[in-house]
């Protein structure tokens, strides 16, 4: 803490270190003209308390577990329970991913967090036109409850928590879930993980789609009442900036639309007059640890003080656990290069490491093959132990926000909220997200940036080593294959459970949710009786289909 | 302060309320948390940490005593720290390949690891030599051997560290020798011999003579550089080797710089002025594991030397005051198995050493527990500090 | 060929595959560049790239694809314009492909791959290196 | 066998090639056009305009889905904007309609402008035509869409839809600044967001406020919801409502007599001014008029007068005129 009296000699000591600055650069010229980070906010050359003399020390940083959880959203943080190491993986069949799921759990990872593949991502069977060449490809085929129930054959659903990225049909997942539980005599209070349930950013961003908003809010509000009530340490939506800002997005970009579209989902359950101290604490969110490390750091405990404050001060919440942003983290996809791609371990050590400095509850590492294919189990082994020397030996983990007070983090936390608070401003203004994004406003501003950054490596303003600087040959990796059985084995498999199931049931259970989706009652108990019965995903979100429209991408530039 | 009270007090509340609730339903991991240097860490840091009133005595600005931030004004936004990977094997030939492949490959600076032998002063053909020559390092025996260890690197254009001290003086003059047939002149010349043999004493074992006379050999070279070799660090003094062998972070930094202070008054004992020779004196740090320990180190030292050179030498230029060092990731820190998991440690490891300012960096490569490290392995490494550089974006 | 040919290339996402990060940049690009790009949106099939492309008579077709369906979309895609008569349309691809499934794809008919890591300007000078405009 | 036979064949290839042909501005496209002209004629032509973003693209799909119900067969043409800058351009127009691009009834064909103002391209006349000749029922034109001075689709379609939405602030002065006189149909999409009936409002005591036309018609309001396909059965009874006034009052040909009458003097307006601007650069000489003009040595009237009977006089003694263009 610096007195007030005192800002007068640092101010003093400033201007001669300037001097001395810029005698230095009169000899050697910097290295750039402009310093800025990977998200392009101009940064400083040096920080002193004076660019964190306003911020007052209770109302922004506070204590971990406390609002505004700026320093972490437990007491204890790592001191307690080190992060879940949670490696996103599905690959095949549900036979080859529930091996590599038992894999990297007697390698200790401690959650795990299946990848689906493109069909069942977008609703389709594996048995459909639109799967032809696609079928465990990106993932994992997940057809029917028969699936999932050999994808979780041999671990026990009470004692891991289990994450799906699963979107259009996470409802009906999540009902296999339930399901496939049930059938090892877990119930669905014991059951706990996430599905990630985020619409908004599909439009915005991914592209997963499926129905038009309106009705895909109405099925995501379905799934999180039907969880308050019935499934309660399930997460019910998982927020993502990710694939924001994968799409190329800011920093800034990624945190503001992420938190904009939370903000619709609060808005959609309160529509619903559901009790926002009862469901908001169970939404949780999905960020993108990017390569640029401070700038990741401050988006990460920015955003922690953005929620608590929108939770608290926008909606009115009463409870304490409503205003903690929970968050998973993956390391950058896009951060990573195909050219030289031993260098992507250290890529994703430096990212992981900022994910952890900002306080995140579970991480992802990228493998260091991922821009060629589904990982190797050796690309996999190498990224979560990744994880596991960070925890381990580094000593970060070792006491709480340990950058809290610096200068830089903290100006920049500070800089990275007020950018995003204009951003929500702006989305307020059109009249929400959902408005927003049928301007095409958040996706023509991601646009923007990732031309803005293509230009900038195509230029060589910004730097990708192997692909614009030190390119070298570099000796091939090993890839992963799927083995052309696999589609066969899941086809055959389709048809057997078609062919062996009760067909009469799976059509009155396919008209009874027609009859629910044309009304207004909760669809998730609907799902549920309908998937136990075999019927498979394309089958009920056809209905899905034809009740409520489909949406195609606007396409906007 | 009325604020800082308020802040103890809030702290004190936060701890048996929020804390200690969440606590006892679950416990921390361990009893006590604490670093490599058994420094233990209190669960949550605020200001109150912090002592008062000590910005500018305590960190300051970059460029500016006690050096605490960084010792050049605009650091890396000027330059950055020069990638320097340690390397020498088998004979002059070989190595000189390796070093062309290093420099094409974007390293700025040259660092010749010798062979044993050399390092201990016998020629390759003396029997105490036999099964030792280019084993560790490249064996240098004669002039000529210096001259093709160099061969088509200009001289004038890169900087050299060579890893010697009991021989130092002699590679040296080699190595002047090698430049004035390349026709550039000592002035010319920059990089830096290791020369540091008190360590060799303590941790290392490569010395030949008695201290005495190995302190005058030093002095020696001091004198001679600060009047013809201007660009030359005279000494590396080095707490790496110490680490290496075991030792904390805080002993590395206390056994080094309490060395440093041995040579300096020892050049002060043989009649040189403090402030003649003290500004090519730098030093040789090891990264370890634990990240904020290490960026807590280099900063505590650069802050330590500057009090001792001022203080207790009465050095009166800044340069004399600053702590300039090499940095080499932790070689103990790697393992056999697994030796992708070395990849991650270095990163982490540079990481560290690029916040804690050093001014050149080794990164270790991942095999370097099993052998030499392979062409493939060092460039892995050299990416290492490359991304840290140019992706992150410090 | 007329000065005022303009090169009209086709942008296709086939598959199911929603990362049109890449292909819109690259969009841009060619359209920066100065051509005139079609750009049809996500989820395309191989028949509806094949009559697009038919359509708007274009020079080339670029095909991104980051799911690994290359290997069955690219050579249907290819297949197709033969059936059509229409393989004087040359097919370029981009995304996550390994270096190994080139030759296949190369063979296929796919006249160049460009893998992550690609300027913006070297696919831009390839297409203005490699496709003969009519007329 | 020529285009023009193949067009005639059924041949999409040799339809889409022509287009090309005829956008790139190729002298043997002319020839082309000649001998598909008789052939032409048939086609009932809708423009459908108005402001970005109020989701015409999606508008046309729904139009062309049902219009292929009833057997129809169709042509599009959608017009994006060229960039100024670079020449380039992206024409994403069609992804709202890609399910129809299979369709063996449905010929889609996006344009750029190409430097050409007036909401459409230079060759989206001629292109219609093409479309025209293979047979298609009905061509649709969806017009750039920035919402100002679009006046050239009045020339084009027989019928003109102007699209809004609500929502969108001072929608209601920017149709009355350049879309009012070109409605023959207004429709107000996105009709479930709020401000549509304050919007239908308005445009109602708009349409009362203007003058009357001279063809009696008064345009209808009709509001959709492109997405769902709502509203849009009524409005195709709208156009084929003032198709009918159109007939019944014969103002039908009156129209097509305008229409081709601003098609055949932007013909040839453009060949004339080729002609002469061709003979004129072969000597540099408009270079040097025009410093002769900026140097005020002459003057731009005369100067126009002397060019139009030296290249009358030289026209009538050459066979054909202009540089390398066949112009018989």
């Amino acid at each position: 803490m610096v007195k007030e009296e005192e800002f007068a000699e640092l101010r003093q000591g400033k201007g001669r270190w300037k001097k001395d600055l810029d005698e230095a650069r009169s000899k050697v010229p910097l290295r750039r003209n402009r310093f800025s980070t990977v998200s392009d906010l101009e940064i400083e050359g040096l920080y002193t308390p004076e660019d964190i003399k306003h911020l007052d020390y209770f109302q922004k940083i506070g204590f971990p577990g406390q609002y505004p959880f700026t320093r972490g959203i437990q007491p204890s943080m790592y001191l307690g329970r080190l992060w879940t190491m949670r490696m996103f993986s599905g690959l095949g069949g549900p036979e080859e991913t529930n091996q590599r799921f038992k894999y990297l759990l007697e390698h200790g990872e401690t959650g795990l967090s299946v990848a689906f593949h493109f069909p069942t991502l977008m609703g389709y069977d594996s048995d459909s036109s639109m799967a032809k060449g696609e079928v465990g490809k990106c993932g994992v085929a997940v057809d029917t409850l028969k699936d999932m129930e050999i994808l979780f054959d041999g671990i026990p659903l009470d004692r891991v928590t289990t994450s799906m990225t699963i979107n259009p049909p996470a409802s009906i997942l999540l009902a296999m879930y339930i399901v496939a539980a049930e059938k090892q005599g877990v119930n669905r209070e014991q059951i706990s993980g996430t599905i990630q349930n985020d619409m908004l950013k599909e439009f915005i961003a991914q592209k997963t789609l499926m129905l038009p908003p309106n009705p895909s809010i109405r099925l995501i509000v379905d799934t999180v009442e039907f969880c308050t009530l019935e499934v309660p340490r399930w997460n019910t939506i998982s927020i993502s900036g990710y694939h924001i800002r994968e799409a190329g997005a800011t920093a800034v970009q990624e945190l503001a639309f992420t938190l904009a579209d939370g903000i619709a989902y609060v808005e959609a359950c309160i529509d619903r007059a559901l009790d926002i101290d009862r469901f908001a604490p169970r939404l949780s969110f999905f960020f993108d640890a990017h390569i640029d490390f401070f700038e990741e750091i401050a988006k990460l405990r920015a955003a922690r003080r953005m929620w608590a404050r929108i939770m608290k001060e926008r909606f009115g919440s009463k409870s304490s656990r409503s205003w903690m942003l929970r968050f998973h983290t993956q390391t950058a996809g896009v951060s990573l290069t195909a050219q030289q791609p031993y260098n992507n371990v250290v890529r994703t050590t430096c990212e992981a490491l900022a994910a952890v400095l900002g306080g995140t509850q579970s991480l992802h590492t990228n493998s260091l093959d991922e821009t060629y294919a589904i990982p190797t189990e050796e690309a996999a082994f190498i990224a979560l132990r990744t994880q596991q020397v960070l925890a381990e030996e580094t000593g970060v983990a070792n006491t709480i926000d340990p950058l809290a007070g610096s200068y830089f983090v903290e100006a920049l936390t500070n800089r990275i909220e007020e950018d995003a608070w204009e951003y929500i401003h702006k989305i307020d203004e059109l009249g929400g997200m959902v408005k927003a994004i049928d301007r095409g406003y958040p996706q023509a501003e991601i646009a923007e940036s990732a031309y803005i950054y293509q230009q900038q490596i195509d230029s060589g303003e910004k730097t990708l080593i192997g692909v614009n600087k030190y390119v070298t040959d570099h000796p091939p990796i090993p890839i992963w294959r799927m083995d052309p059985a696999i589609e066969k084995k899941q086809l055959e498999r389709l048809k057997a459970v078609k062919t062996t199931r009760n067909n009469d049931r799976v059509r009155t259970h396919l008209e009874r949710i027609r009859r629910g989706a044309e009304g207004d009652e909760n669809l998730m108990p609907l799902i549920i009786d309908a998937v136990r019965e075999y019927t498979t995903l394309q089958e009920i979100c056809d209905v899905f289909r034809q009740v409520f429209g489909t949406y195609q991408d606007p396409g906007m530039f | 302060m009325e604020e800082r009270e308020k802040l103890i007090a809030e702290t004190k509340r936060w701890e048996e309320t929020t804390f200690s609730k969440s606590v006892s339903r679950f416990p921390e991991r361990k009893k006590k948390f604490e670093s490599t240097s058994h420094i233990e860490f209190k669960r949550l840091y605020t200001s109150i940490d912090e002592r008062e009133d000590d910005y500018i005595e305590r960190l300051g600005f970059p460029g500016e005593y006690p050096f605490t931030r960084g010792v050049q004004p605009t650091m890396y936004r000027g330059r950055f720290w020069t990638m320097r990977q340690y390397s020498g094997f088998a004979t002059a030939e070989e190595t000189n390949k390796r070093y062309k492949y290093l420099l094409e490959q974007g390293q700025t600076g040259l660092s010749v690891a010798f062979d044993l032998p050399t390092q201990i002063g016998y020629d390759s053909d003396h029997p105490m030599s036999l099964g030792e020559v280019g084993k560790v390092g490249v064996a240098i025996d004669t002039l000529s051997d210096m001259e093709t260890l160099f061969e088509g690197i200009p001289l004038d254009r890169v900087s050299t560290s060579m890893t010697i001290n009991a021989t130092a003086v002699i590679l040296l003059a080699m190595y002047l020798a090698v430049a004035e047939k390349q026709g550039v002149k000592p002035e010319q010349v920059r990089g830096t011999i290791q020369n540091d043999i008190l360590k060799e004493y303590v941790a290392r074992g490569t010395h030949i003579f008695p201290p005495r006379p190995s302190m005058r050999i030093i002095t020696d070279i001091f004198a001679f550089c600060k009047d013809n070799v201007p660009q030359w660090n005279t000494i590396s003094i080095s707490g790496y080797h110490m680490r290496e062998a075991g030792s904390s972070a805080v002993q590395e930094v206390a056994f080094t710089l309490a060395n440093a202070i041995a040579y300096v008054q020892a050049a002060i004992d043989v009649g040189l002025d403090v402030d003649d020779f003290a500004k090519r004196l730098s030093f040789f740090f090891n990264c370890h594991n634990n990240l904020l320990e290490e960026i807590a180190k280099f900063r505590a030292a650069r802050r330590l030397w500057a009090r001792i050179m001022k203080e207790r030498f009465h050095a009166q230029k800044p340069a004399s005051c600053m702590l300039r060092f090499h940095t080499q990731t932790a070689g103990s820190t790697l393992t056999l198995q697994q030796p992708d998991n070395n990849v991650v440690r270095v990163a982490f490891q540079a990481l560290a050493a690029v916040l804690g300012g050093t001014q050149s960096l080794h990164t270790n490569s991942r095999d370097e527990a099993l052998a030499l490290p392979s062409e493939e392995a060092v460039r892995i490494a050299l990416r290492t500090q490359q991304i840290i550089a140019h992706e992150r974006r410090p | 060929m007329s000065p005022k040919r303009k090169i009209r290339i086709l942008i296709a996402k086939p598959g199911l595959d929603g990362h049109d990060r890449g292909a819109r940049v690259i969009a841009r690009g060619f359209r920066d560049a100065g051509f005139e790009v079609i750009y049809t949106g996500l989820h395309q099939t191989p028949e509806q790239i094949v009559a697009t492309a038919i359509q708007e008579d274009v020079d080339v077709i670029g095909l991104s694809a980051l799911s690994g369906a290359h290997d069955y979309l690219f050579p249907r895609i290819t297949e197709l314009l033969r059936e059509e008569g229409a393989d004087d349309i040359t097919v370029i691809g981009g995304g996550i492909i390994p270096e190994e499934d080139i030759p296949e794809l190369n063979k296929a008919g796919v006249k160049a791959i460009f893998t992550p890591g690609t300027r913006i300007e070297e696919a831009v000078a390839w297409v203005k290196g490699h496709v003969k405009l009519r007329g | 066998m020529g285009l023009a036979e193949r067009i005639l064949k059924g041949d999409v290839r040799a339809a889409a090639r022509l287009m090309r042909d005829i956008d790139d501005d190729l002298p043997d496209a002319w020839h082309e056009l000649k001998k598909l002209y008789p052939k032409t004629g048939r086609a009932y032509i809708i423009g459908v305009t108005g402001l970005p973003g109020s989701g015409k693209s999606t508008l046309v799909d729904k139009i062309v889905e049902i219009f292929r119900k009833e057997g129809k067969t169709i042509g599009i043409v959608a017009v994006d904007p060229t960039s100024p800058f670079t020449g380039g351009a992206i024409l994403g127009d069609r992804i709202r309609m890609q399910r129809h691009s299979t369709d063996d009834g449905v010929f889609i064909r996006s344009l750029a402008t190409r430097g050409y103002l007036g909401g459409i391209s230079r060759s989206t006349h001629d292109i219609i035509n093409v479309m025209d000749a293979m047979g298609k029922d009905i061509i649709i034109v969806e017009t750039v869409g920035v919402g100002q001075d679009e006046v050239e689709i009045v020339n084009t379609a027989h019928t003109s839809i102007v699209v809004t939405v609500p929502g969108l602030g001072d929608e209601v002065q920017i149709i009355k600044a350049g879309l009012l006189e070109i409605a023959d149909i207004f429709v107000i999409n996105k009709s479930e967001r709020e401000g549509a009936e304050k919007l239908e409002q308005e445009l109602r005591v708009m349409i009362e406020m203007a003058p009357p036309r001279q063809d009696g018609w008064t345009p209808p309001i009709f509001k959709t919801e492109a997405v769902l396909g709502k509203g849009v059965f009524e409005l195709i009874y709208g156009v084929s409502r003032h198709r009918n006034s159109l007939i019944e009052s014969k103002k039908l040909d009156g129209k097509n007599k305008l229409r081709t009458k601003k098609h055949f003097l932007k013909l040839l307006q453009t060949r004339l001014l080729e002609s002469v601007l061709g003979r004129m650069e072969e000597g540099e000489t408009l270079d040097k008029m025009l410093q002769q003009l900026v140097d005020r040595k002459g003057n731009p009237y005369g100067l126009v007068e002397k060019i139009m009977r030296e290249h009358l006089k030289s026209h009538l003694r050459s066979d054909h005129g202009g540089k390398g263009k066949t112009h018989s």
